[in-house]
């Protein structure tokens, strides 16, 4: 079995990057794309975490991981309906030019 | 020479990962960032395969080809922007359809 | 009911072959190196011949190399054979015509034809080997605007992930490479993963109609996928498997006695899941891209839609690989709803000598799976030569407000009876 | 999504010869379409003046290579008014055999691809099957299989062969058989009922308004067939009926798929009256060398209303000839068709008017 340390490191690093696109990309969509990374990061937990569980894993974090993954699809979807409409009024996705919350 | 396979694998695909997630972040072109979110994705369930949980691997796959599809259409939708704009040659530039259009009804 | 000629399993099958052939080696080794001899080092090779992982390792190899060859090479160029000589029939022409015997005549063909022998007679078997050696010799042409690293990555993701889907599904129930637990699964993952590739070609292309294929392709993706697992999900209340070969052991029993003619529980045969066997057909040919829903690559109106740029063997993959798609698709839907390679039961020799009844087995699974493979197939391919191409909008229309509904019609049914059928008298 | 022009030809599935089309679309709709013409064009009226009168028919084949005999029949005619001379019976009988077998094998090559056009390819093999035969026909009339040169000025250019009413009947009766195969492929198809009910629908006004006639004017509803109102030749004494759209609500595809569709029997109707009527006689009528004055003749060609003017000065050529080719006018109003419509409908529609380059562009 893989160290949990390891694991840990890793998730802790897909972390950081998503954390740093949410906070640098100026694009919506980047953005999106880095919390799905954020979103994985800590799904992968769940998944670590319930397989070192004794005795033979606890599949609550599977499910756990389950509901996360398809909570994640569908806030992509709604993202990217926002987004739409955003492009649709603004001409642009750059989160900075988008400086208006009403339209 | 007892080689940890798993261990092995751990860190082929965690090397993947970080790389194809920094390329998201870090990548011009929205398409690429796509195409590498989608590696990472993979990847990831590949690590949950080494945590003996097939099923969410096969779940992340599932789910996440439906979804990466539609942030494709969207990168393109907003990235390739020049092709639908470029002139083709042969074309009018002043505006092509201008002169059937003058006497319509 | 007859047997498998792939018994118990491919990768047991190909260990015992390996493992034998090994022992003849390292044993002719050990013979030919005897302990004090000169070449006493070998014996070193001749017992690493003898390991446990390298049997192992080389019978997996082996495995899947007999399954990509079986699929890639065998089963597809029959699949192209099957749909090119039928679809000729339909209009009304012989179709292709080259075969084996008229290869002893191609350096002759101006002698043959002075003397009005025939050049091209024969099943046409081996046109499309001719098709695939001339699309080898062709240039590959990358567009100087196209995305070179997508442009190539393109067709090894499609071509991949097409040949993934064979890793996990079954010709018979040894005739597979890998028994997994969830193989149902995996086959669809695999199979949803094409679309992925045909977005990234369209894009890299640089090209206005590959770039509305592709986008057509997403469109297309998002109506059916969704009815098409919506329709598993109404078999997997009655299969209560993820696995395949489990799935298929289901649909062995005996449903119902028809005189003297046994009928198989094929899941076909229910009320609920038939409905999920019409909206999986109708999914499936949207999945494989065949003529009613090719609007990705409509040639019609986009030349070639998404394959547009791409030229020599590249095409040629592309191109060949709808056809390795089509296999997997009509072989799932052979597995799931038309009792895979169980026979019909009445085709089963059973005499009774005494009082003991022994079964004749007379056609191995791999032959009815493939017959039923392939008469599946050949509904697709009549279908498709038969009706024009229908609209993006109207396939939207068909798969959110037909397909959806009556999939989730299927699934109400399917728990409903599952739920009920032990108390109305194992209704189905 | 930015809209964006795509260009559908001038090499492209869609379109049967070289144009151009080019449509602006959104997404997948259809804001504008322009389309572009000349890739073929050769110069016909100018080339014609230089060239005798009766060596033009040989120009005039070529208008439309599938439909051959009725354009140099159009050129005839036109002629024949100019120098005054009129066809014998037997002659003018021969032409509307002539004519109506060219008009199934061009409806027929219209079928062929307007199959393709919609992803059935099967409807392609099985047209064109039927239209060897009327092929056959013709070539037993005239020679050829492709540019006849059959109608000469004052007549035809031969007699009928020997046995050709049993030819031609056999032949009528074994279409009329087939058609019932081509409505199960077409008419009984819900896909093809979908891909082609109300698509490109163009109103009756404007179709006037822009010049549109023939087949693709009679879906909208209006019955105008120059065989009726003008009648040439001696399609007074056959009994047949222009097929007129009568469904109401017409001028989309489907109904120019049946206006169409239903010709090709009403055609075969034709064909099995008049190779009874023939009358004995001569089949050709000296025509003079040289001409004076000025010739006007419309005819209803396979795609609509074709027209040649010419004028003579007294010399053995033309001194101007002019063309009016139906499928010009049509084309000019495929814009209006086009607009509204999904991309995939171009096909659809441009297949149903029936574009023939050779005679648009000239």
């Amino acid at each position: 079995m893989i160290p949990v340390e390891y694991e840990l490191i890793l998730s802790t690093a897909l972390f950081c990057i998503g954390l740093y696109g949410v906070m640098v990309r100026k694009n919506a969509i980047i953005v999106l794309m880095s919390i799905e990374i954020l979103l994985n990061a800590a799904i992968l937990n769940f998944v670590a975490f319930s397989s070192y569980a004794p005795p033979a894993g606890d599949p609550a974090g599977q499910v756990f991981a389950l509901l996360a993954i398809a909570i994640a699809a569908g806030e992509a979807a709604i993202g990217l309906a926002i987004f739409l409409a955003l492009y649709e009024t603004h001409g642009t996705t750059e989160l900075d030019k988008i400086r208006l919350l009403r339209w | 020479m007892a080689v940890d396979w798993q261990l092995a694998a751990f860190l082929i695909l965690s090397v993947l990962e970080i790389g194809g997630s920094i390329m998201v972040v870090t990548a011009k072109k929205l398409v690429h960032a796509v195409f590498w979110l989608a590696l990472t994705l993979v990847t990831i369930g590949g690590i949950y395969l080494l945590f003996l949980s097939e099923f969410l691997f096969l779940i992340q796959i599932l789910v996440y080809a439906g979804a990466v599809p539609v942030l494709f259409l969207f990168g393109i939708m907003l990235t390739r922007r020049k092709i639908m704009e470029e002139v083709t040659p042969g074309e009018v530039l002043e505006g092509p359809g201008e002169a059937p259009r003058e006497g319509l009804p | 009911m007859s047997g498998a000629l792939v018994s118990p399993d491919l990768f047991t099958l190909c260990k015992v072959l390996i493992t034998g052939i090994m022992k003849i080696q390292s044993d002719a080794i050990l013979a030919g190196a005897p302990v004090g001899s000169p070449v006493e080092p070998l014996r070193g090779l001749a017992y690493f011949l003898m390991e446990d992982w390298f049997l192992t390792f080389n019978a997996w190899m082996i495995a899947i190399t007999i399954m990509v060859t079986w699929a890639a090479a065998i089963q597809l160029l029959t699949m192209m054979w099957i749909e090119r000589k039928f679809y000729s029939r339909l209009q009304d022409r012989y179709g292709i015509m080259i075969s084996i015997w008229s290869l002893p005549f191609w350096p002759f063909s101006w002698w043959a034809k002075r003397r009005n022998k025939p050049t091209h007679r024969g099943l046409g078997y081996l046109q499309n080997v001719a098709d695939g050696v001339k699309l080898l010799q062709k240039e590959n042409i990358t567009p100087a605007n196209a995305d070179s690293a997508m442009f190539h990555t393109a067709p090894v993701l499609i071509a991949s992930s097409t040949v993934m889907i064979f890793a996990a599904l079954p010709f018979s129930e040894g005739f597979v490479i890998a028994n997994m637990p969830m193989s149902l699964l995996f086959i669809l993952a695999a199979f949803s993963l094409a679309p992925l590739g045909i977005l990234i070609a369209g894009w890299a292309s640089n090209n206005k109609y590959t770039l509305i294929g592709g986008m057509r392709a997403a469109a297309q993706l998002m109506a059916y996928e969704i009815p098409l697992l919506l329709a598993v999900v109404a078999l997997l209340m009655y299969a209560g498997s993820l696995n395949v070969i489990d799935i298929v052991h289901k649909q062995e029993a005996l449903l119902v006695m028809l005189g003297p003619i046994p009928i198989p529980a094929w899941n076909v045969f229910s009320i609920p899941q038939f409905i999920g066997f019409a909206v999986f057909l109708v999914a499936i040919m949207a999945e494989m891209e065949r003529i009613p829903f090719d609007i990705p690559e409509a040639e019609a109106e986009l030349v070639e839609g998404w394959l547009t740029e791409y030229s020599g063997m590249r095409f040629g993959l592309l191109f060949g690989f709808k056809w390795l798609r089509a296999l997997a698709g009509s072989a799932l839907v052979v597995i799931l709803y038309l009792g895979g390679w169980s026979g019909p039961v009445f085709v089963t020799l059973t005499p009774a000598v005494g009082a003991t009844v022994i079964p004749i087995p007379i056609i191995p699974h791999e032959v009815w799976f493939l017959l039923k493979v392939y008469l599946l197939f050949l509904l697709f391919v009549w279908v498709s030569w038969s009706v024009p191409r229908v609209r993006i909008d109207q396939i939207l229309n068909i798969g959110w407000k037909r397909l959806i509904p009556l999939s989730l019609l299927a699934i109400l049914l399917a728990a409903y009876l599952a739920a009920l059928g032990p108390a109305l008298g194992g209704i189905r | 999504m930015a809209e964006f022009w795509v260009n559908m030809g001038p090499q492209h599935p869609m379109t049967h010869g070289l144009w151009n089309m080019k449509v602006k679309i959104d997404g997948e709709t259809i804001t504008d379409a322009a389309p572009e013409i000349g890739y073929l064009h050769r110069g016909y009226e100018k080339i014609m003046e230089v060239r005798e009168f009766q060596k033009n028919v040989v120009l005039t084949d070529r208008l439309c290579y599938v439909s051959s005999i009725t354009w140099s029949h159009a050129y005839a005619l036109a002629c024949e008014k100019m120098m005054d001379i009129t066809v014998p019976p037997r002659g003018q009988w021969i032409r509307v055999i002539s004519l109506e077998l060219q008009r199934i094998a061009s409806h027929l090559m219209w079928l062929a691809a307007y199959g393709p056009d919609l992803g059935l390819l099967t409807g392609l093999l099985w047209a064109l099957r039927e239209r060897e035969l009327f092929l056959d026909l013709i070539q037993l009339l005239s020679g050829a299989r492709m540019n006849q040169n059959f109608p000469r000025i004052g007549g035809v250019r031969n007699d009928l062969p020997p046995d050709f009413d049993k030819y031609c009947a056999k032949i009528t009766k074994h279409f009329r058989e087939k058609l019932k195969e081509y409505h199960r492929l077409f008419h009984e198809s819900k896909i093809f009922l979908m891909r082609t009910q109300g698509v490109g629908r163009i109103s009756l006004a404007d179709a006037i308004n822009w010049g549109v006639t023939g087949p693709n004017l009679r879906a909208c509803g209006l019955d105008v067939d120059l065989r009726r109102l003008e009648p040439y030749e001696t399609y007074e004494e056959v009994d047949f009926e222009p097929q007129v759209w009568k469904g109401g609500d017409g001028g989309d595809s489907y109904a120019r798929f049946m206006c169409r569709f239903n010709e090709l029997e009403e055609s075969c109707r034709i064909i099995e009256q008049a190779i009874k009527k023939v009358p004995s006689g001569a089949y050709r009528a000296k025509a003079p060398r040289r001409a004076e004055g000025e010739g006007f003749a419309r005819t209803e060609d396979s795609r609509g209303e074709a027209l040649f003017y010419v004028i003579g000065d007294g010399d053995d050529r033309p001194y101007r000839v002019k063309i009016r080719s139906p499928v010009f006018c049509t084309m000019a109003a495929t814009p209006l068709m086009l607009r509204g419509n999904k991309m995939a409908d171009v096909v659809s529609i441009l297949g149903s008017v029936d574009v023939c380059v050779g005679e648009m562009d000239k």
